[in-house]
């Protein structure tokens, strides 16, 4: 335990000056409607770098960009810094995989109820996997929040006083209006934004059901945005609806239509989370060896996602999830980390 | 019989006043907040981290916070912004945190056992824990009680408690009047001094000692001179409670 | 010209300590689903006082709170201050009555297109509508923000080296992450709200169609949130939709359902500008006497808002308006003010 | 024979490029925004303050920007808040602007004639003016030019120009590379010099003269050495202009 506040500019990973990113956008983004379309291998190729800091659009392990985490582990392509802010599944495969060295992190090692991810604690506890900064969930929000609106930082009241705040790259100044301390949070600027979506047209317009957790700011604030769509739809049926649209096109660089594209995670009022699946991960975490087998199994040993879907128990498993979700079923035995 | 489990979780539930929001997280809070919502607060609004305002989980319990479950039927359906900017402007005055270590001043570290560049055990890190310990006005922390848990220091400060006393957390900059309410373990419900801000023993569970509560700790905790035993679950509490939890999620 | 950085601390109008709003909205504000339907009289009553601040939902002269501001004249209620953000014809109606005594102005005195406003420019050039402060449309916007989140300042590059900066609450500090100056705004915490919906709940769940313009964090950063509704639904039509809440329940004070309670202005996608209306106040408008009498006409001279309807020539005019607004009746004239 | 007011606005249209996005008022700005829109620059992005992103004006020209004619159809329909962070963010490149008055900096007064606490003339304010004017990178000015408009010093300083020459904007803390590029009156169409950032004349509209452009304004303006005539509107742009605005609403 310890202040380490002079520390604090050694953990700007990923903040830049917005004027940069302005200059950044000018040169990268355009306003001009073009067709985005591609494969999932062409998308993660031309998006995705070697020692890229990458981030993920849902939350936990819902709504996961689960076949861009493949295919990336597929490419080889290492030395990732990972944005840990409240994801689950996604992060813990890419990690598990050893695509990951670095992390800055809010939430992470743990899904929740399931119980800690071992494959990720052994990679913390060796050294494998470096901490760079500590933050909280709702400090990587609004870091985001902060780098999509074109500003350098975001205040918050989250967290004065304590060594998460000491071990992040927030900076704490005296509010000139209360006189009291405030946190101002840097802003975050992802390379990478995987977001994973309802449906999208070929321009990069998305709609998403249920709720957006920091999809929003994360898609405005990432340089190369990656959308897997569970499917694409016509341009007329999105602009018909604008109030319906969650990303705008002209922040997105890549879709990719990618059916199933989370499973085994839910996909919000479309399909449920496959229990079997989540077992047999979890057991297979448990050695690395187990890990390793899985990845053979499941990523390396598959071409693409729809393969992979028929190895999870294709077509039957897939509609016996969207009875689940649509409480047609009933919800079968929570997947829980076993010793 | 009631296990340790639920009987901590229905203390937790009574502690929900009925006109109030809850910040929950998957497990124990859920559970204990459900409770209340089914027995006596039906307006209790469950506010959960992905953006749910207002699910009301009905048939099984949300895994996820971030889960459909959590919003639908509900108030609105939000953003983690949203959820987390009403819970910084005081909307949401109670919230639910766990701990691997919990000090006297109710300081939480879920991040690292060991240092934290070399960690011994790596943990989830803060999470929204530091994020509701900072905003709610009454914090209740669930854990387990022990020596290695309750500790003299911690390993590291993830969510704030009362820090270093009484006044700490204004002058650290926190919301005024925010902070730690109550402590539940498998022992009793603990609250924390108004002068001192230490933790200090108000309730004891049937069967348990004051003997037992200090022999799980590894500060001296102070006894209030007015201390209670927790009434037992009501019939009809663990009836619901374990309607709730048909398939075992939190109870086992 | 001339920087008044100095005087800014007179102008915190609206700014207070967000830990005073907190214990402020424990005490008012409940969770409580309690039925929130009231008349317009009693509303206006309850919630608006003498010498209150008060700002309006909707934006420029769509979407405007018209029935809730005919009520409030009609009690005579005084020496209101206004937050003039963006808003135009519900505050100059407001204004040119004699019941506001002050504002905040990022922008009024103007109706886009359709000019000046004469009665407003005559009570600020005559000094009995003094202006506070002035700030800019993303400025108000962004001061209602950090008032919904709990912060006591919202940070932008907006403004910066302006008069309209220097006339303002804001304070200027160096940005501890660029070096650079950076502005921020201080929190803005109206006593009232008044925001007119597409439909609502008994409890106050409000849904609004179309562009929500600064109505999400105003109704999150006022004291009393009074909400007129076209129309009062079914709480079970509003809970089975929760995505389209804009506007939760815990924070509206008095919901009143006040049918074609914007006229003369758009309800976006339910009824259309009256321009042969607009053409009559904008004539009024020319001299005192005939601001007189169109108040004693159409807001003395009514009851209620039913009768103020019937006045503007009742279910004729008002379906016309709908069949404009749907794109079945040609847009008529555009009125605007003459000499 | 095109007016004075079409002129300007078919000028206005030929500087928008078809790969970006444009913040628009209601007026001359929306009318210039949709004539490219309907001539060289069909995806010309039109951002509007009251949250409509993209929305394609058909039939009539949007009276307010806030109205639904401003997304029916179009990208998203955002808040003033998102719409107001695009623009901070960099994503809206133009932007129109105009004034009561202007100084040779490009500043605008769109406030007050007179004394600001005993106005000679009340008038609008900033609006989102000054947010325009301090996010875009390249703002265009429309107004009418005469001695009165053109001033030495503005009564006050709505929204931001050059402030007081090259660097003030850096300095002051405004976006890099940001700031007004083009003035266009009834005499002609105006840059900023780049060395000093005052304004300079670039092109004159068929019919003036040099002494006209002097003669209305009462501080000194730069003559390009390279400055031309303004092409002259092609017929097409002007049936496409006046059919953008059947009623005359902008146009008379």
């Amino acid at each position: 335990m310890g202040n380490k506040l002079n520390e604090n500019d050694a953990r700007l990973y990923g903040w830049e000056h917005p004027d940069d990113i302005r200059e950044f956008r000018l040169k990268n983004k355009s306003m001009l409607k073009k067709d985005k379309r591609t494969t999932l291998p062409e998308a993660v190729k031309r998006g995705v770098k070697e020692g890229a800091y990458v981030a993920f659009g849902g939350m936990g392990s819902v709504r996961s960009s689960v076949a861009a985490v493949h295919e990336v582990i597929r490419q080889k392509i290492g030395d990732l810094t990972v944005a840990a802010k409240g994801n689950q599944y996604d992060w813990q495969l890419l990690a598990s995989a050893g695509n990951v060295t670095k992390a800055e992190v809010a939430y992470g090692f743990a899904d929740e109820i399931r119980g800690l991810s071992r494959p990720l604690r052994a990679a913390a506890e060796s050294g494998r996997l470096k901490v760079l900064s500590e933050t909280t969930n709702a400090g990587f929000q609004w870091r985001l929040t902060a780098a999509s609106k074109g500003l350098s930082f975001y205040p918050t009241k989250s967290a004065l006083g304590t060594d998460t705040s000491g071990y992040s790259g927030a900076k704490t100044i005296t509010d000139p209006f209360t006189g009291e301390p405030i946190e101002l949070l840097p802003a975050c600027f992802p390379d990478v934004a995987f977001i994973h979506v309802h449906r999208a047209d070929k321009y990069g317009n998305c709609q998403i059901d249920g709720n957006i957790a920091t999809d929003f700011e994360l898609a405005h604030a990432a340089k190369f945005v990656l959308i897997t769509a569970e499917e694409i739809v016509d341009h007329e049926i999105i602009q018909q609806a604008p109030e319906l649209t969650k990303i705008p096109y002209f922040v997105v660089d890549a879709v990719v239509e990618v059916p199933y594209g989370c499973h085994p995670n839910q996909l919000p009022r479309a399909y449920s989370f496959d229990e079997d699946h989540w077992r047999e991960w979890l057991d297979a975490s448990l050695t690395d060896e187990g890990v390793e087998k899985y990845f053979e199994e499941y990523v390396y040993g598959t071409e693409d996602h729809f393969e992979y879907l028929e190895k999870i128990g294709g077509l039957k498993v897939i509609n016996e999830l969207e009875k689940i979700e649509h409480r047609q079923t009933p919800y079968p035995k929570v997947a829980r980390r076993q010793g | 019989m009631p296990t340790q489990v639920e009987k901590m979780i229905v203390a937790a539930s009574r502690l929900l006043p009925k006109d109030t929001a809850v910040y929950v997280g998957t497990g124990m809070p859920l559970l204990a907040s459900a409770l209340a919502l089914n027995t006596h607060a039906p307006d209790l609004l469950l506010v959960y981290e992905g953006g749910g305002v207002g699910g009301k989980p009905a048939g099984r319990l949300p895994i996820q916070v971030s889960e459909s479950l959590t919003y639908d039927d509900g108030v609105i359906v939000g953003s983690m912004d949203y959820v987390m900017s009403l819970a910084q402007a005081g909307w949401i005055q109670y919230g639910f945190l766990g701990g691997a270590q919990i000090d006297k001043y109710g300081n939480l570290n879920t991040t690292v056992i060991g240092d934290w560049d070399k960690p011994k055990i790596r943990l989830p890190g803060s999470g929204g824990g530091a994020d509701i310990a900072s905003f709610c006005d009454r914090n209740i922390i669930l854990m387990q009680q022990d020596k290695r848990k309750f500790v003299e220091e911690l390993d590291f400060l993830t969510s704030p408690g009362y820090l270093t006393g009484k006044g700490a957390r204004e002058e650290a900059g926190l919301p005024r009047n925010s902070g730690p309410y109550r402590v539940i373990t498998q022992l009793g419900v603990y609250g924390f001094d108004e002068e001192t801000k230490e933790m200090t023993l108000l309730q004891l569970f049937e069967g348990v000692t004051l003997e037992d509560v200090q022999e799980h700790s590894s500060f001296p905790i102070r006894i209030s001179d007015d201390w209670t035993y927790v009434a037992a679950p009501e019939e009809d509490e663990l009836a619901t409670l374990r309607g709730l939890d048909p398939d075992g999620v939190v109870l086992g």
